[in-house]
């Protein structure tokens, strides 16, 4: 972690505002910094543009100004296939993975852009998700909710992203699965990638990220590492603070 | 070119049968597709029910002409019954296939030669005047003054034609400005929502439907009341036609299919007149005259593409109220 | 389930015209003579005396009408080619009893009942048959049954390489194109203008027409989908432009090859029997093979190629196929460049299959099309396949029980049922609410 | 009396709303709803399976549970909405079981959606008199005739502009809907539906997408409703409101009931704690993938108690 800390940036967002509806800002000034091998956790309120952010990474919202750059290159509003082109992998919360297609065309969809390289980023994906291997020919419709997860997070993988994104991978899923999905996103970062999580789980979320972000009406309030967030009163009391004291 | 004659054709055609007929169908269309949001493409099929109705009333059950003209609005209401119960509950896309497909089994129905002796298949119906020229008030004559001089049954036509349009708006009208239109407009935006607040939908889109289709069917008769029943007449292009006129006035205004109607007939009028004689006049020296009569049917697919690109509301229509919700 | 009784109560009825009027109409004596430019004819009658309602069915060319004939004992039917060979069969079963057609003097054909009719230069010919006392020749009912099934998978493979790429630009962009009735149309005019216009051997304009109808297809993404994509149009809006563009392509045909009936090269070959009564020419016997190597072709690459999996990903979830590096342009670029090709493909066999082209031959496809796509669901191309192949059975088979001029009718109904019961179409998802 | 201005009041919790202890499935003193094994799966996967539950007359009940529990599938099944594949259940002692959404609705249990259905396209006002029951000139007679129903609709519209008038929507009554904000719609849906003057209120996520000005207007207008006479039943998982708010609250997880209570008991409960954040919550995933040693992690939960 204290490596992570003074390595070179990779995902640099600064002041941007954003939405979806022409006069209606969901973010407004909101930056973030991602550094190569960190895992950082988006925490905040319902509403306060957590995914919001994530998806101006990924060019799925308007960016009406600041800038993200992704190693020093200014990436604002790139299409999704430029995007993944430059490494940067997404795995959304819902519709996550081709219902229609088998867990092996999934993964191949994953590295659409570079299908020679499979077998390569098949055995690193199996490496963390050992599970997949052997159910290569089964219809991805046919898994539950932690499995299809699990599908979504190696199809992005496949790709070899530098920056992996990834949004609520905990939704919907039985406190047993969401604990497993937490293990493996940390296991994903273990391996070298560099991670931007945004969770509704924030206790969770805090305990294995390297970096938090709170987010409050679009902007980020409060920042630190996963412990100090864990520890501050402040946000105990906006965010944390509202179960199981 | 002869512009006095064209001129005179286009101003007459104001009040054609053939433009109070598309009026009348323009304004069923926009209960269902503006007011309702019913993708309906069946449109013709209400337009071919209402004109053999009316001729098959008088021709095979010997009825005077306004029971048979009844007669067409209530096998059309049928037919909105038994089209709306099994569809109304589809995604709008299917919506639109099916009514396609209905509309197009009607056509087939009339054309088969095992209906021969009741619908004339391939030949259709004619021949059905009698009772209607009968019941003329106008004395025998030639009435109006320029492009509008017509003879008595011509005007007793159009009379009829307009009586039925003024009716249909006056209905339209005070429908969609009543809490029942309201209902209707809601249902459009989003039903799940008026479902939530206790509203039938169900039933408000099958009497949209029955209302709209009768409304079409009144636009067939008058279609047909003045000449014969052709089996060519009612083909999808039809429909889509009446779309042209709908969308050219404004799909969710009541006047707007009527003006629609207006400009699609003038405009029809104008340049079936004008393309053949510049052909004539050797204006246009790479077409011959039954080309210019196509060509204007291209202009009116080429003219819906950009109304629904450019200008979705309609002449009539607010911007902001543009019916393309879905 | 008041909703259900009607249903079946519209059916019945329904039927019951159908049966009324099989019974009933006796004076369907001249058919298509106004469609078509020439035409065969006769007059039947028993020792001088007219015989009425004797059905005759004629066929070939593409032609499948049965005709009665009049209290003359006269009928004709309309064909649409001279120089060309038909097949008139007399319905016995309509003959009084214990009559049936006999052979002249020594001959000694088997069946009596059948005749080849050549219509010559002059574009009119008269058949008439001998009749007496004697033994009936009848098709089997399981020979017409036979017959009819292999006609029907004819049809039905020709149409599903064109409800394949309907159904694949439906999954890709959500488009419910009523243009694709004109791209099928396309291909067919554009053999015509290589072959007859500039002409060309047909094995030399075909392909030319298919790439041509591809380009079409890149032209039409290109020029008016794709920029209306960008928009974020409403697929309604969307769907209304292809109905303008449908009409507009339509009349542009018309405007260009008129309005009547021209046919291809080849179209008046002579049909081999192959079995039973069942009978192709070579140019049908090719159709089938090309349609079956090319549905074949069209289904591995969907199913193997990466293009394919990028295809059927993007019908399953466009924004996460984006999300995975697919260029979703480009892939739907693909789709329509192939889906337009295979449109004029079945153009070219559907003119085969009629036969002759016509400038609204598509509009009368279109609406098979939509049914066998609906059927099979909406967006999956193994379904649309599946939906075609019933669709072209339903088409024929039916018309054992029902007029052959509602043969096209059929289909449409049972497609309108299926609906009753599955709203969503056969293979689509219901949409969770709020 | 409900502004975002004044300060929030504390409002008397209602109490002794079951019989017996809370657990799962509970008898209530007076249930305005009982459901019986209602169930519903999607292909293969089961996303409601309520074996018994019962919601409180006049009380305000919270339905929690994390995303994917179940709740607004649950919502669409009590509604009418979506059919189960099997269940019963009543509503105020009329069975509810196969009955249309808007019939549900007419009984005086009316509901709004996650994602705001404001009609866009009819003004503010048009919305609001939608919501109204019983009016002559829905019929389709009667509408041609605007005597008939003209006096109706001006009343009906004098009660709109009140509604309008306390969620602060009066000024907007010609505009679009569509051209209000999310939160504003939020408030419109609301108004929208108390225009029925139903008995059982079921709102699907009332808080989410507003933002934290209007957040408090709205638990204000949510517990006005209580104090009117009304039963509400809301979907939210945010434990912060249902806190202030809530009367009683129902937990699901996987489709299941996992607890009821009170809410301050509800919230320590073991079940509960685990459905929220994850089973074993004392264990320190920093610490189980190897991220933090132990004895920080422990350093952590000593300041979190000093608290």
């Amino acid at each position: 972690m204290s490596a992570a800390a003074t390595a070179e940036l990779v995902v640099d967002i600064q002041n941007v505002v954003a939405g979806y509806l022409p006069g209606v800002d969901i973010l407004n000034g909101c930056s973030l910094q991602a550094r190569r091998g960190e895992l950082i956790g988006i925490i905040g309120p319902n509403g306060a543009g957590k995914s919001t952010l994530l998806k101006s990474i990924f060019g799925q919202v308007n960016v009406r100004s600041g800038s993200i750059t992704l190693e020093g290159r200014d990436i604002t509003s790139l299409r999704a296939n430029q995007l993944v082109a430059l490494g940067v992998g997404m795995v959304p919360q819902t519709n996550n993975v081709f219902s229609t297609l088998t867990i092996e065309e999934n993964l191949q969809m994953g590295l659409y852009q570079r299908p020679k390289a499979y077998d390569e980023r098949l055995e690193f994906v199996t490496s963390i998700f050992a599970e997949l291997g052997k159910r290569l020919k089964q219809r991805a419709g046919s898994l539950s909710g932690g499995e299809r997860q699990m599908v979504a997070m190696s199809r992005a993988l496949m790709m070899d992203p530098k920056v992996l994104l990834l949004d609520e991978p905990s939704a919907g899923l039985s406190p047993v699965r969401q604990d497993e999905a937490f293990i493996r996103v940390s296991e994903i970062n273990k391996a070298g990638v560099t991670c931007i999580m945004v969770e509704q789980n924030a206790r969770r979320c805090l305990q294995i990220c390297d970096r938090g972000y709170v987010l409050d009406q679009g902007s980020d309030a409060y920042t630190g590492t996963g412990r100090e967030l864990l520890g501050d009163p402040k946000v105990t009391e906006l965010y944390l603070g509202t179960l199981g004291e | 070119m002869d512009w006095i004659q064209i001129l005179s054709n286009s101003a007459s055609s104001i009040i054609s049968p053939a433009t109070l007929a598309y009026a009348l169908a323009a304004l069923g269309l926009a209960v269902h597709f503006g007011f309702a949001g019913l993708l309906n493409m069946g449109i013709a099929g209400f337009m071919a029910i209402g004109a053999y109705g009316y001729a098959i009333g008088i021709l095979t059950f010997g009825l005077p002409w306004w029971a048979a003209a009844l007669l067409g609005l209530v096998a059309s209401a049928v037919f909105a019954l038994i089209l709306g119960i099994p569809t109304l509950r589809l995604r709008g896309d299917y919506l639109a296939i099916v009514t396609i497909a209905a509309a197009e089994v009607l056509r087939l129905l009339f054309l088969t030669t095992a209906f021969d002796k009741v619908t004339g298949s391939a030949d259709g119906l004619f021949g059905y005047h009698a009772s209607f020229r009968a019941s003329n008030p106008i004395p025998e004559g030639t009435y109006g003054f320029g492009p509008w001089e017509y003879r008595e049954v011509d005007w007793w036509v159009r009379i009829l034609g307009i009586i039925a349009l003024i009716l249909a708006i006056i209905t339209v009208w005070r429908l969609m400005a009543s809490p029942w239109g309201r209902v209707l407009k809601g249902i459009r935006e989003d039903e799940e929502a008026v479902r939530a607040l206790g509203k039938n939908v169900f039933g408000y889109k099958l009497t949209a439907l029955v209302v709209g289709g009768v409304i079409a069917a009144a636009g067939g008769i008058v279609y047909a009341l003045p000449s014969s029943v052709n089996p060519g007449v009612y083909v999808t292009s039809l429909t889509f036609f009446v779309y042209t006129a709908l969308l050219l006035g404004g799909a969710a205004t009541v006047f707007g299919p009527v003006i629609g109607s207006l400009i699609f007939w003038v405009l029809q009028t104008v340049l079936g007149n004008v393309l053949p004689a510049a052909v004539q006049a050797g204006y246009l020296p790479f077409m011959t005259s039954i080309q210019a009569q196509t060509l204007k049917f291209i202009l009116v697919g080429i003219a819906l593409m950009l109304i629904v690109i450019f200008r979705p509301q309609g002449i009539l229509g607010n911007k902001k109220e543009l019916t393309f919700v879905k | 389930m008041p909703t259900l009784a009607l249903i079946v109560a519209f059916l019945a009825t329904m039927l019951a015209f159908t049966f009324l009027a099989g019974v009933g109409s006796a004076s369907a004596d001249e058919i298509d003579t106004d469609k078509y430019q020439y035409r065969i004819s006769g007059n039947v009658q028993l020792d001088g005396k007219p015989l009425e309602n004797i059905a005759l069915t004629i066929a070939g060319n593409g032609v499948d009408t049965t005709v009665k004939t009049d209290k003359n004992g006269q009928w004709a039917v309309g064909v649409p080619e001279k120089n060309a060979t038909y097949t008139v069969a007399l319905d016995e079963n309509t003959l009084p009893t214990g009559i049936a057609v006999v052979n002249d003097a020594d001959a000694t054909d088997e069946t009596p009942n059948i005749k080849d009719a050549e219509v010559g230069p002059g574009g009119r010919v008269t058949v008439n048959f001998f009749i007496g006392e004697g033994e009936r020749h009848v098709t089997s009912f399981a020979d017409q049954l036979v017959e009819r099934i292999v006609n029907g998978l004819r049809f039905g493979l020709m149409l599903a390489l064109a409800a394949v790429g309907i159904s694949l630009v439906y999954g890709t962009t959500g488009l419910s194109n009523f243009a694709h009735g004109e791209m099928v149309t396309f291909g067919a005019v554009m053999t015509l203008v290589f072959s007859r216009g500039v002409g060309l051997p047909i094995y030399l304009a075909v392909p030319i027409a298919l790439v041509l109808s591809g380009f079409i297809g890149y032209v039409m993404d290109a020029g008016l989908w794709r920029p209306l994509r960008r928009r974020r149009t409403g697929i309604v809006q969307l769907m209304i432009v292809s109905i303008g563009l449908s009409l507009a392509a339509r009349y542009t045909f018309q405007y260009f090859i008129g309005g009547s009936t021209t046919q291809l090269v080849g179209a008046d070959q002579r049909p081999i029997q192959l079995f039973g009564s069942v009978s192709m020419s070579i140019i049908d016997m090719v159709s089938v093979v090309i349609s079956i190597v090319v549905i074949v072709a069209f289904a591995m690459w969907l199913l193997f190629t990466r293009i394919g999996k990028a295809t059927r990903a993007i019908s399953d979830n466009p924004s996460l196929a984006a999300a995975s590096g697919i260029d979703v342009d480009r892939v739907v670029r693909i789709v329509w460049i192939i889906s337009s090709a295979l449109a004029g493909l079945a153009g070219v066999l559907y003119a085969y299959y009629r036969p002759g082209i016509k400038w609204d031959m598509g509009a009368e496809f279109l609406l098979l099309l939509f049914a066998a796509v609906t059927l099979g669901g909406l967006g999956t191309a193994f379904g649309a396949l599946i939906g075609a192949v019933v669709i072209g059975l339903i088409v024929e088979v039916s018309t054992l029980w029902i007029p052959a001029d509602l043969k096209f009718a059929a289909p449409l109904l049972v497609l309108i049922i299926i609906l009753l019961f599955r709203p969503q179409g056969i293979l689509g998802r219901r949409e969770r609410v709020g | 009396m409900s502004s975002d201005l004044t300060a929030p009041v504390a409002r008397e919790k209602t109490t002794g709303l079951h019989i017996g202890d809370a657990k799962p499935g509970v008898a209530k003193t007076d249930p305005i709803i009982i459901a019986d094994g209602v169930r519903r799966t999607f292909g293969g996967l089961t996303a409601v399976d309520v074996e018994h539950l019962e919601i409180p007359r006049g009380a305000i009940t919270a339905l929690i549970g994390p995303n994917g529990a179940g709740k607004t599938t649950l919502f669409n099944l009590l509604t009418g909405f979506d059919k189960p594949d099997s269940g019963a259940w009543t509503f105020e002692g009329h069975s509810l079981s196969g009955v249309p959404a808007y019939k549900v609705a007419r009984l005086g249990q009316v509901r709004t959606f996650q994602l705001t259905k404001a009609l866009g396209l009819l003004t503010v006002l048009d919305n609001m008199k939608l919501g109204a029951k019983g009016q002559v000139g829905e019929r389709f007679w009667q509408s041609l005739f605007p005597f008939l129903w003209r006096k109706q609709d001006h009343q009906i519209e004098e009660r709109a502009f009140e509604l309008l008038k306390k969620f602060k929507l009066d000024e907007k009554s010609d505009d679009f809907a569509a051209s209000l904000s999310g939160g504003q719609r939020k408030l419109l849906e609301m108004a929208r539906a108390l225009m029925s003057e139903p008995r059982l209120v079921m709102l699907d996520e009332p808080m989410a997408g507003v933002n934290p000005a209007l957040t408090q207007s709205l638990l204000e207008h949510i517990l006005d409703l209580k104090d009117e006479g009304m039963t509400v039943l809301f979907v939210e998982h945010d434990m912060h409101m249902v806190r202030h708010i809530a009367d009683w609250v129902v937990v699901m997880a996987e489709g299941r009931v996992v607890a009821e209570g009170d809410p301050i008991s509800v919230m320590k409960n073991p079940e509960v704690v685990d459905a929220y954040l994850g089973a074993h919550q004392e264990i320190d995933l920093g610490v189980v993938t190897g991220r933090y040693p132990a004895a920080d992690a422990g350093k952590n939960k000593a300041s979190k108690e000093s608290k």
